[in-house]
């Protein structure tokens, strides 16, 4: 492979006097998946924002297949391909389904609107219905149709099965799959570590707004730290 | 003493400014020339910006009081203010003479108040006589909810009723209303031979345009608040034939009257001034006549008492006198609109 | 057959409410995007009426030529208000700040600060007195339909009103701007991670905003033949009152609020007195948020 | 806490307690100008109307328009008792701030399960309606003719009329309210209207009674107002209508906005500033209302969180007023008193 | 056993969609009770429908014995039930201790009286230090003594949650809702969060509690209700709900 996809390098990223991000290097290869394990407040979220733009980097780059983009605004990075389903979700509650998904498609259109109803058949029932008005679930699956509308090249999802029932959380895994599979790469921030590893081809850990430890997927899968910390201490 | 120093407390911003920068105008005007007069001694007028609003205006009043060299107030413009600034003067002795207060308690606070205004008990008789001698006994008034437009309504409705005329609608509108159309309707049901208004220029104003764009054709007389050249500017022909009492009149021959009208258009692009500002100039010359004649140490005390003393001060607005209850005595005289003009009336 | 002077009566109200629907659909757009209160809103609306005085009477141009200049100097207003008053406090992005209602509020002053010192100056500059346009602009010739009177501004008042509205409306559901619009008034987070330029969505509501608010006031000054630095705040205050009956995010709603209230006033000087009528007003407001909290076409609070 | 704590902590309260009944008192007798007593003591009323206002819009959150109606019904109690009923001071103070609660009471009744925007606007017309009456029930308010107060400050039916008796009336009647208010604000009560503040329906889960909260936080600063306006109304000698109208309100907000919502000491600092800066900038004629709103402007830009914003107020009040807490617990913790 | 909470034929429209549709099911005193269902099932609604947030369409709620109908929702909690929210609500610009305050004076009310004499009576002093004692207890429960001086909003995510958890349980309730406690959480996170609540469950309370990560649900529960659109489709021990075809079908997943 040639240049990764997405390469951050020695990342700082601060809130007010305080530092959160204390120099965090990952690339994302293209046509793959990396996870970003963790666990609270280590900065993974503030790390999904900075390549987003919506925070600034104090220092260090980050750059989408080569183009630097750490002092794009949010919403050329978004035009330049690189989706985020964001933690929290952000979807627009007063909104309707459909209206979610039109501003998803941005300039791009309602090109892909069969293929990410396809995936997420509840939402299709549900157009009309206010976004704020469905249930938690369910608003996780807008959020990410909504990140899937504009056929992004690189998909950032924080915490995707937050909230999700487990038959559910196997089927966003599975699509996240099908969606690499579709020659999008993507970035996942999960605390679901066991599932993360499973279907990743490289990982991270972050501690403390640094990598730790980073690495093929099944290499970490095996490693004990990774066990004792994030998986509940027994191994698989 | 060389140098008198005299407060004066007006509405220099706000919503009310156009009438204190006026005062200020005109008391500039008369101060100029009492100092280029080669009196032996000068005076010094402090202007006060209370914006009409009474916590300034008490402000103002202690500041005024406390600078020993002050011997005398004019000010404010509007009752409220006055009245909250003369119980600071009552209590401190010092006379205050107002252009405009009108509220009819406002000289009963204490010795230290004078007011240079025509009252509405002066007023209010005069209109209605005059309307009764054009035949209307049926009568309609309407007034802003101010002191003043409370006192335009007894005021006229008394006398109205003295007269064997009445009163067939009698209503307060808010200052500053906009839309005058519905109280015209409401007005025109009851009939009314004519409408008797008490409003300043810019309320007038819109009052008299509504009237016309509704089609009222009932004759329309007002009080000498509302004479001024912006009621003819502001309203155009809509104003045609509205009559009105005033003692001020700009085309008078008189020189002193043409002397300072000289000087106000010098001062303001050409502008006529109106009743306002005069009454501002003579309010100004009443307080500079009794300062001098308190000479040669004019103290306040000194200064109130020839206040008190004024007797037929030859001004622009007319002869004033104070009476023992320090209410000016004032000469009317009714004018009417004409071609886009005021034009006194004999009648 | 109805006595023609309520017939008069009702069509004064409507024309009085109309007057405040020119006004508070400009209120509205702003109110929606930014969820505060835009104090300043009063003091676009007076700089349009002097904007379009002083071109009158520098160059008595025709018509459609001063509509231009009010228009752009509403925009111009608008642009410059948001830069001030409300960009500024847009850069704090920690947490703490998002959340507290002090920072929430602190566009509230800024903007009253801006209306303050707009009007002020606009006072030094202008002086307070009240002015009026030559007669063969303003729009006051009267115009008699069946048993009613009305003027010609009624008619432009109506005419551009529901230009606006029609506008706005096709505007925010029918085009992509439009749809950027409510998803910052609803989510400005989320609508950074769907690819909208926020702030210039922002500005752009401004601007189209103040625009129309600036429109508004130079029709107003002509069609009342009045115009003065403090002529913002009565019909401010009607519109707000309008915008927050009809439950701030309609615009529609508000425009139907502003005629209640026009009515009611006329009503109120019909059956009471003038003096009282804004009191009629302001308690059919009280009267419609009693049982309806969120306006009469508000939309419910978001479920927990 | 321990004994050198407990001393610190009284430090600051000693100090302002110093500043208000010793040193200001001693300045104003120096110079004797009545200029002097007038500006402290309109500046006491504002403090008291802007901490009365904090309790309201800071602590528990609702935007508050209508604040002025209240001061004015309690300023038209004092003047309507005194001149129609012929009585004192003594009697007016806490009858116009029962009365103001009343009024407010009343019309919280229907009102106050209204949230954000919705209440403000309510409040708005609870305050122009207010003022309405005011202005247009003449036979009972005299309406714009406004009322003369008779009397002035008493105690007893002995009279305070001195400058320096006027000014302690008025300092130790603000004084008392504001601590008041201190008291309510920094307190679990307090804790409780904060909860609505950040979260009502959140705050209703946890058993906390917001309405009634909402209406109590309501009446009470309406009774702070109210004795604000009887202060006014024996201080001034006469009132009208004008003295209570719709900017008065925006003005009072504007003080609670710049100190810092949510802030007593913000709200104290607030008053402060916008009543003695336009009288400091007189001096600059015509434009010294453009430079009160540049002021404004750059306070609120430069210190969006007000002055004295909430955290730091709350730190300093519970470091210096006593009311601390320890951060670590270990052994018994000490809470709000 | 004294029954808790007896919920009968419960039932609640929005618009079209019947959130929860005909539910009938009970908990009783000390038991530890999941509940558990697809994405829009209905669990949060009903959990609304007992704390009162959401009025009832139809049916009966009756807690401790009591009806609940026409109880508002602060009414409803100071009949000791209290409970978190699904997405994350503490009051950020509070301080850690002001948050759990709350909670205490939720359930022992210190009046506009209270706060401005109650330093002068011993009782106004004996509520003021049994808020404090209460909020501090709460605190040293969910370990958060250290940060007691920050600002909630401060917090990170995690200890939120506790902040959470500790806010409902500073109101000493008798019924502890949890709505999605875990979520967000990672397996060692959650494992701790499990014990910390069956800890709570030892010490006599009862919990009904919201979760999709069923090592936690299978793992602490003593009883689970399974809601599918709306209805309850099962309701038992978590080994009879683990082998429901039905609970497989529509939850869990063949595979789970
Ligand atoms: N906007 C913000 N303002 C202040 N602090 C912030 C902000 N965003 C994040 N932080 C702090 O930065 C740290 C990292 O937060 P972040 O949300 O990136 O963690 P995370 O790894 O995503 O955690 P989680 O697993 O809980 O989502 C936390 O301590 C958090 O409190
Ligand atoms: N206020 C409302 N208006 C309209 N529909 C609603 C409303 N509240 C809930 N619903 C609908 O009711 C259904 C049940 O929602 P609920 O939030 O109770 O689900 P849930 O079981 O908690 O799901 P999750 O596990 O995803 O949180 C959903 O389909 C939702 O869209
Ligand atoms: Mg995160
Ligand atoms: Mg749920």
């Amino acid at each position: 492979m040639t240049a990764p996809l997405l390469a951050i390098e020695n990342l700082h990223v601060a809130m007010g006097p305080q530092e959160i991000l204390h120099g965090v290097s990952l690339s994302v290869p293209e046509g793959s998946i990396v996870a970003v394990l963790g666990s609270n407040g280590v900065g993974k979220t503030t790390l999904m924002r900075a390549v987003s733009g919506i925070y600034r980097a104090r220092q260090g780059s980050i750059a989408f297949r080569g183009q630097p983009i750490a002092n794009l605004p949010a919403h050329r990075i978004v035009q330049l391909g690189l989706s985020q389903a964001p933690e929290g979700r952000q979807i627009f509650s007063n909104m309707s389904v459909r209206e979610n998904l039109v501003l998803g498609g941005g300039e791009v259109g309602l090109g892909e609107l069969d293929r990410v109803l396809g995936m997420f058949p509840v939402l299709s029932e549900r157009m009309k219905q206010n976004a704020g008005s469905l249930s938690g679930g369910e608003q996780q699956m807008l959020c990410i149709a909504r990140a899937l509308m504009r056929r992004p090249a690189l998909l950032l999802l924080d915490e995707p099965s937050l909230g999700l029932a487990p038959k559910i959380v196997a089927q966003i895994f599975d699509l996240v799959r099908r969606i690499r599979s579709e020659g999008v790469s993507i970035l996942l921030v999960e605390q679901n570590a066991r599932a993360a590893l499973r279907i990743a081809d490289f990982a991270a850990v972050m501690e403390d707004g640094r990598i730790a430890l980073s690495g093929p997927a099944e290499q970490l899968r095996d490693d004990p730290r990774i066990a004792e910390a994030y998986l509940g201490g027994h191994t698989h | 003493a060389d140098t008198v120093k005299l407060g004066y407390q007006l509405p220099l911003t706000g919503d009310t400014a156009q009438y204190g920068q006026d005062f200020r105008k005109a008391a500039e005007i008369a101060l100029d020339e009492f100092n280029a007069a080669g009196k032996p001694f000068k005076v010094e007028i402090v202007f006060e910006d209370s914006r009409s609003d009474a916590k300034e205006g008490t402000n103002i009043a202690r500041k005024f009081v406390d600078d020993k060299a002050i011997v005398g107030v004019l000010g404010d413009f509007t009752s409220g203010v006055s009245m909250a600034s003369a119980q600071v003067y009552k209590e401190a002795g010092l006379a205050q003479l107002s252009q405009t207060a009108s509220h009819p308690d406002y000289t009963k606070i204490s010795k230290y108040q004078f007011r240079n205004i025509a009252t509405q008990a002066q007023e209010g008789p005069y209109n209605a006589q005059w309307m009764a001698s054009k035949g209307y006994k049926n009568v309609a008034v309407i007034a802003e909810q101010t002191d003043w437009g409370q006192s335009v309504v007894s005021g006229y409705s008394e006398a109205v009723k003295a007269g064997g005329g009445t009163v067939a609608f009698s209503e307060f509108f808010n200052r500053g209303l906009k839309d005058y159309r519905s109280l015209i309707s409401k007005i025109e049901r009851a009939k009314p031979d004519a409408i008797y208004t008490g409003f300043f220029y810019e309320d007038g104003a819109q009052f008299l345009k509504q009237l016309q764009q509704l089609g009222v054709k009932t004759p329309v007389y007002s009080t000498s608040a509302a004479y001024s050249p912006k009621l003819i500017e502001l309203a155009g022909d809509a104003a045609e034939g509205v009559r009105l009492t005033s003692n001020f009149l700009p085309t008078d021959p008189a020189p002193n009257v043409q002397h300072f009208v000289t000087e106000w258009k010098k001062r303001s692009a050409d502008a006529v001034p109106g009743q306002f500002p005069a009454q501002a100039y003579d309010a100004v010359r009443i307080m500079l006549a009794a300062v001098e004649k308190a000479q040669p140490n004019p103290t306040r005390e000194k200064v109130r008492d020839a206040l008190a003393q004024t007797t037929d001060f030859p001004g622009v607005t007319g002869k004033t006198t104070f009476n023992a209850e320090r209410e000016p005595v004032k000469e009317l005289v009714k004018v009417e609109v004409k071609g886009g003009a005021f034009v006194p009336v004999a009648e | 057959m109805i006595d023609p002077y309520y017939l008069q009566q009702l069509a004064i109200g409507l024309s009085l409410g109309m007057t405040y629907a020119l006004m508070a659909i400009g209120f509205t757009l702003i109110f929606g995007v930014l969820n505060v209160v835009n104090f300043a809103h009063g003091e676009i609306y007076t700089l349009g009426a002097f904007a379009g005085l002083v071109v009158i009477s520098a160059t008595a141009p025709p018509v459609v030529a001063v509509i231009f200049a009010v228009l752009a100097a509403g925009a111009l207003a608008g642009f410059s208000l948001e830069r001030l008053a409300f960009k500024p406090f847009r850069r704090f992005t920690d947490e703490a700040s998002l959340k507290s209602r002090a920072m929430r509020e602190s566009t509230l002053l800024s903007s009253l600060a801006v209306s303050i010192v707009a009007r002020e100056a606009l006072e030094l500059l202008f002086g307070s007195q009240m002015r009026s346009a030559p007669a063969e602009y303003l729009i006051n010739t009267p115009v008699r339909v069946g048993p009613v009177i009305l003027v010609t501004g009624d008619f432009i008042i109506f005419g551009v009103a529901a230009v606006m509205l029609v506008g706005l409306q096709y505007l925010l559901t029918r085009t992509r701007a439009g749809l950027a619009i409510r998803a910052v008034s609803n989510n400005p987070l989320g609508a950074k991670y769907v690819g909208i330029d926020t702030d210039r969505t922002i500005i752009l509501t401004f601007v189209v905003g103040s625009m129309m608010g600036a429109a508004a006031g130079i029709l107003m000054g002509l069609y009342y033949g009045a115009v003065f630095p403090a002529m913002g705040f009565v019909p401010g205050i009607k519109a707000f009152v309008a915008m927050v009956m009809g439950g701030l995010s309609s615009i529609p709603g508000a425009v139907i609020c502003a005629l209640i209230l026009g009515v009611s006033e006329s009503m109120a000087t019909t059956f009471v007195s003038s003096g009282w009528s804004d009191m009629v007003a302001y308690g059919f407001l009280i009267l419609t948020l009693v049982f309806f909290p969120n306006g009469l076409f508000g939309a419910r609070r978001e479920r927990v | 806490m321990t004994a050198p704590d407990r001393r610190r902590g009284w430090i600051l309260p000693a100090l302002v307690a110093l500043a208000v009944f010793v040193a200001l008192p001693a300045a104003l007798a120096a110079f004797d100008r009545g200029y002097f007593y007038q500006i402290a003591n309109l500046a006491l009323i504002f403090v008291l109307l802007s901490a009365s206002m904090h309790l309201v819009t800071g602590v528990a959150g609702l935007l508050h328009l209508g604040h002025a109606a209240f001061y004015g019904v309690g300023a038209y109690t004092a003047a309507l008792m005194t001149s129609k009923l012929g009585l004192g001071f003594t009697v007016t103070l806490p009858a116009s701030g029962l009365v103001a609660a009343a009024v407010a009471f009343l019309v919280a009744l229907p009102t106050m399960r209204l949230v954000s925007i919705y209440f403000a606007v309510a409040t708005l017309a609870i305050g122009q309606m207010l003022y309405l009456v005011m202005l247009n029930w003449v036979e009972f308010t005299k309406g714009p003719n406004g009322v003369i107060v008779t009397k002035g400050f008493e105690l007893f039916g002995f009279g305070l009329s001195g400058r320096i008796a006027a000014y302690y009336t008025v300092a130790v009647v603000v004084t008392l309210c504001v601590v008041a208010i201190g008291r309510l604000s920094h307190s679990y009560y307090g804790n409780a209207l904060r909860s609505i503040r950040e979260d009502d329906q959140c705050a209703d889960a946890m058993g906390v009674r917001t309405v009634r909260l909402k209406m109590e936080a309501f009446t009470l600063s309406a009774f702070f107002a109210g004795v604000a306006g009887a202060l006014w109304a024996h201080m001034t000698g006469y009132i009208s209508p004008g003295d209570f109208k719709f900017s008065e309100s925006i003005l009072i907000l504007a003080m609670v906005v710049v100190g810092g919502l949510g802030s007593l000491p913000g709200a104290v600092i607030g008053a402060l500033l916008l009543i003695l800066l336009p009288e400091g900038l007189r001096g600059l004629g015509d434009f010294r209302n453009v430079m009160v709103g540049l002021v404004m402007f750059l306070s609120i830009l430069l210190l969006p969180k007000g002055l004295l914003g909430e955290v730091s107020a709350l730190g300093l009040v519970r470091r210096q007023f006593g009311a601390a807490w320890r951060r670590t617990a270990g052994g018994e913790g000490i809470g709000w008193r | 056993m004294t029954r808790l909470l007896d919920i009968r034929n419960a039932s609640r429209r929005f618009g079209g969609v019947l959130a929860v549709n005909d539910v009938t099911a009970h908990v009783d005193e000390g038991e530890l009770v999941g509940l558990i269902g697809p994405n829009g099932a209905g669990k949060t609604t009903l959990f609304n429908l007992i704390s009162g947030f959401t009025p009832l369409s139809s049916g009966t709620v009756a807690f401790g014995g009591r009806p609940l109908a026409g109880l508002t929702t602060n009414q409803v909690a100071r009949l000791g039930m209290s409970r978190t929210f699904q997405n994350l609500r503490v009051f950020p610009n509070m301080t850690v201790f002001d948050n759990v305050s709350v909670g205490a004076v939720g359930a022992l009310p210190q009046g506009a009286l209270g706060a401005l004499f109650g330093g002068l009576s011993e009782s106004g002093r004996q509520r003021s230090a049994d808020i404090s004692r209460r909020t501090w207890e709460a605190l040293e429960a969910v370990g958060l003594t250290q940060v007691a001086g920050e600002l909630a909003a401060n917090l990170p995510y995690g200890q939120r949650k506790y902040l959470e958890i500790a806010r409902a349980l500073a109101m000493k309730p008798r019924f502890l809702i949890l709505d999605e406690p875990a979520a967000g959480l990672n397996d060692t996170e959650t494992r701790d969060l499990a014990a910390f609540i069956k800890r709570l469950h030892g010490q006599g309370l009862t919990v009904m509690l919201v979760e999709h990560d069923m090592t936690l649900v299978m793992g602490i529960c003593q009883r689970i209700l399974v809601l599918a659109s709306g209805r309850k489709i099962a309701d038992g021990t978590p080994d009879a709900i683990r082998n429901d075809p039905a609970v497989l079908e529509a939850y869990l997943g063949v595979d789970a």
